[in-house]
């Protein structure tokens, strides 16, 4: 059962596309997606993405658990972060530790997209919250990153500067929150009407378009390998291991709660998936002391990789023995 | 043609939004802005990741008299030691219409 | 009838995408698309657009009304300057109200594309020669507006330097212009054999672009609210009530010449919108002393809304009135 | 039939948006594809079309011809730019000789994919390992081309600095032979299943895009002509005559291994077009002293155009006189 | 290396082709341009607005020799009044091929 | 504030790589890149080709002192001799973090 998930998985044209962008890096070749492209990609992914979830949401779906699932997303993008904190501290400076806290408690998009397309192949439904779960999730984790590291290392950060108010700005209307939320929104009001009419650029492209995303993904994920090989095995450990533990806590939740397979896997996807967007757009300025060149390549070269191969039929067969 | 002190001012794209306000506050009649840079510095390399703008400078050059260069220089100090980046000043003759 | 087509017209999808791309900036969101990608955008339309107007000319519709509709939306874009300019003088400096007219004469391509958007919600038929009136209303008002601004003002300008030759190629032969003929002549040689195998690029992406379009509008056009906040109430007044004239006297001949609802609504649109494009692209160059800062922020921050989000239901139910 | 075949290529809209390009420059208009548009427009297309070359092999196809015509193309992309430099050799020193006769041998994907195009318009099938057959053809006489400069002007070029293990690195692992090579790879892996998945993206969109594409070729071939003027007809007379020459040698081996029409077709399209991306990638780094004044315009200004517009119906109703 | 005038204009994009001109008609060996800068001056934001090249400006340099330098001046200063922008001149020496 | 040399190179965005790697080697505190730039020279007009980045140059500038700025210079005429392009220099002061 886990190979053949782990094979389906492998066989996606998508997980090849990363694959191809990894070996352009390890032959050298020159290849590269011009500048704005990826940008324009991931918007579209996000959007597509957000529109779908408020179809879905408009038609009603997901009964009992909607609730009790957002909140379970939130609490988890709250106690991610504080773990990892508390296990990093020792090794790492204060702001290095909360930017990696922050990093694992928010979420990676695009993971939770390649399981929506693996979900799709195997034909396993899924509910629209789960779309408004990763929204929430990817702010709280920034700030509960911040407030430790002004908590723990006052003289860090911007010394205060910044007020409050602009980081949760930053954090809840940063460009991917912000468009997957107005899209959610926006699919939420138009329902099937609107989904009719731009299903061909929403749905139509959507793989086609995942793939050239998840191309370029290979590239700056490929890129980031160097920086891993001066700080030890530890960032690979961690980066691996840290997400099991997630995933395992959100598989023990999502069986508690009762939630069907689709959305328990991409309940334990966001869980489980690290940030490389949000969380190092907000750092950069109001944290600058923590290092980037840690807390980045853990997050895009050992995380998304292991999650976009491994992960996701792993956490799939897995999830498939527990819950019936 | 006046004489005028050229100031180069390299740093994070994030930051720039600070500098150029430092810039509005002190009272520059202008300044020109290249977006998106790369460099390399003490703290590594800055390319851009494709992905976010969070790791590509800015670049920002003003014509202003050789006081307003001053004050410049004593606000965007600190900037510097924060985010990384340089200023670079020299002497140049303008002419504006 | 007015209240449902005004609520047919907020729910549409490219609608509520534009009224994000407001919020964005409202909330100060750092959401951006980036550079290219808006311009790519308005190729693919025009593109788009024209494309289809060839093909449904290659069909011969359009039936007596054809040559009628060309020659009036010439007159339109003629007269509608000149009736700007003179209600404009005593406000502005020459320059500036022939600027002004020049954007009341012109255009605004999308809003006639939400237009036919919005026809096709409501599965009323329209002509493709429409699309060809839409590229004939593009350039003769800046020639007018040139050539008042000379009259008037003879010393501005680029003091003739810049011949007429200059003037009219960048009028006539823009790059939206030019797109926009272009892709109507071949659409016309090709027809339904080009349709069918384009269709899927020209009419399936078509309303998901619009959207991403029209969020990025959305921005853009927030963006320049500010600028109306020096001006006091003129701009906002004005840019509202020409359009309404405009589009009075667009109506009165539509129901003289007898034409559908369909085209009735297109030609009313393009007499009542207003460009920010190829007038600002024009007038930059040739008559610098325009002030922008007034001419753009009217078209794109005042009438652009109010067309795409009230004119369009407004003139609709109007024509429904008087158009059996 | 020549005619017929002629008409039907010139009335296909891709073809009828190259002209359109080639207008623009014409007449001066301001038209332009943005920056990072064509070059992504360039990735799209070749990953379309690689991907679908390997789902093609995945079927199977091609049967006995598959190694036979491999082979050819590897032969004829040797044999091209041999005849093509001691031709040239009185009249160009030997890098920009031993840069044309690499662009001869070369090929350009743009050329091949409309062949493709025309072939499906006319509904004549053609096996999937022609694709392998292109991204083999890009990258050996690139490599013989260098060959030739460092043997006969052995003081040029970079003076061997440069080791031969980084010219083949940049000649076959260069960005578009990678995306090709890899979309083949993918495409053969993942077969019909994938094909379903990204069919909208890949199949749908690809004439539109196809279009987009040649509209910026009319635009950067016509901006080359100026390029020619002041190089006689030299340049002209064999930027035509090689590939008719390619194009004969070419239908002769075709008619003696029995090919089919279509792949007859591609075969020979792949000999008779000339590179304009890989080969000037190269040689301006390995052999400045080469003057890309000369060989680019050849290429894109007389070659490119000469096969879209007369060379494929050319070819094929020659093909379809001597295949039955 | 040669002593030179190290010129730097910053104006209207749309002007730019103007400019150029300019520069071949005034016969330098050569120049180098930066297509899209943004900036700020008398005339306001010149931020690009995605929709036109209207509203940005683009940077050209060019070194050259004193005289032509002064000829360059001569020429640019109607087009800087007309249109915006400023050119400015330092002492620089060049390596050149 | 610390007097330095500013150096400007522009040449091929192909031989970037390796200005840049020649930079590394001769050890500068740090360089800021232009990715982007068109141009005109001796070579004629490198103003991108859309298709390829072979027709496109590429700016680099380093502060650095006078002596690495002589080995930068003579490091890099070969390198402009064959590819072309244009190195200039000039008196600046700095401020570094
Ligand atoms: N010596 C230098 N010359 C030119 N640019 C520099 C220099 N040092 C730093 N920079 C620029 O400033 C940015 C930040 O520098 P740093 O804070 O030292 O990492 C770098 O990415 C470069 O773009
Ligand atoms: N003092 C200055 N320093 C640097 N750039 C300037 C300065 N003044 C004007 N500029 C540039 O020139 C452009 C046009 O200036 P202006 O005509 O004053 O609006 C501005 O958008 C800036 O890019
Ligand atoms: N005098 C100059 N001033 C500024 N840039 C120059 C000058 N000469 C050459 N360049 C730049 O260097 C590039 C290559 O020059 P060349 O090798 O002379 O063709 C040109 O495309 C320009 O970008
Ligand atoms: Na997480
Ligand atoms: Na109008
Ligand atoms: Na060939």
């Amino acid at each position: 059962m886990a190979l053949d998930a782990l094979l389906i998985n492998l066989l996606n044209p998508p997980v090849l596309f990363f694959f191809l962008g990894f070996l352009a890096v390890w032959v050298r070749s020159d290849l590269d997606l011009p500048a704005p492209l990826p940008k324009a990609l991931s918007i579209y992914l996000l959007l597509s993405i957000g529109f779908r979830g408020g179809v879905e949401l408009s038609r009603g779906g997901g009964g009992a658990h909607v609730w009790g699932t957002l909140a379970v997303a939130i609490a988890m993008s709250s106690v991610v972060p504080l773990l990892a904190f508390f296990g990093l501290r020792r090794r790492f400076d204060v702001p290095t530790a909360a930017a990696i806290a922050a990093t694992y408690g928010s979420i990676s998009a695009v993971t939770f997209i390649a399981a929506t397309s693996f979900l799709q192949t195997l034909q396993v439904p899924f509910g629209g919250h789960l779309i408004a779960a990763m929204a929430l999730m990817e702010s709280p984790a920034i700030l509960i990153g911040i407030a430790l590291c002004r908590h723990y290392a006052p003289q860090a950060g911007d010394n205060g500067r910044r007020g409050w108010r602009n980081i949760i700005r930053e954090a809840f209307f940063n460009g991917s929150v912000f468009v997957l939320l107005g899209s959610l929104a926006i699919g939420a009001i138009t329902g099937d009407r609107g989904r009719e009419a731009l299903a061909p650029f929403t749905e139509g492209l959507f793989k086609g378009l995942l793939c050239l995303f998840l191309l370029d993904m290979g590239l700056v994920s490929a890129r980031r390998i160097g920086a891993l090989r001066q700080m030890g095995a530890f960032p690979i450990v961690f980066g691996v291991a840290l997400p099991l533990l997630a995933a395992a806590i959100a598989i023990g939740v999502s069986v508690g709660m009762g939630l069907p397979r689709g959305d328990a896997l991409l309940l334990t996807v966001l869980c489980a998936s690290a940030s490389y967007i949000a969380v190092p757009a907000v750092f950069r300025s109001a944290v600058p002391e923590a290092n980037p060149g840690v807390y980045v390549p853990m997050s895009l070269a050992v995380t998304f990789p292991f999650n976009i191969v491994f992960g996701l039929p792993l956490y799939y067969s897995l999830i498939s023995r527990v819950i019936p | 043609m006046e004489n005028v002190i050229r100031i180069e001012i390299v740093t994070d794209g994030l930051e720039m939004r600070e500098v150029i306000a430092l810039l509005g506050e002190i009272g520059v009649s202008g300044y020109t802005l290249i977006p998106r840079v790369e460099g390399r510095g003490g703290r590594g390399w800055q390319g851009g990741d494709q992905l976010t703008d969070a790791f590509a400078n800015s670049a920002v050059m003003t014509a202003c008299d050789p006081v307003t260069a001053e004050r410049i220089v004593s606000r965007i100090r600190p900037l510097l030691k924060r985010h990384g980046g340089i200023c670079l000043l020299s002497e140049a003759r303008m002419v504006k219409h």
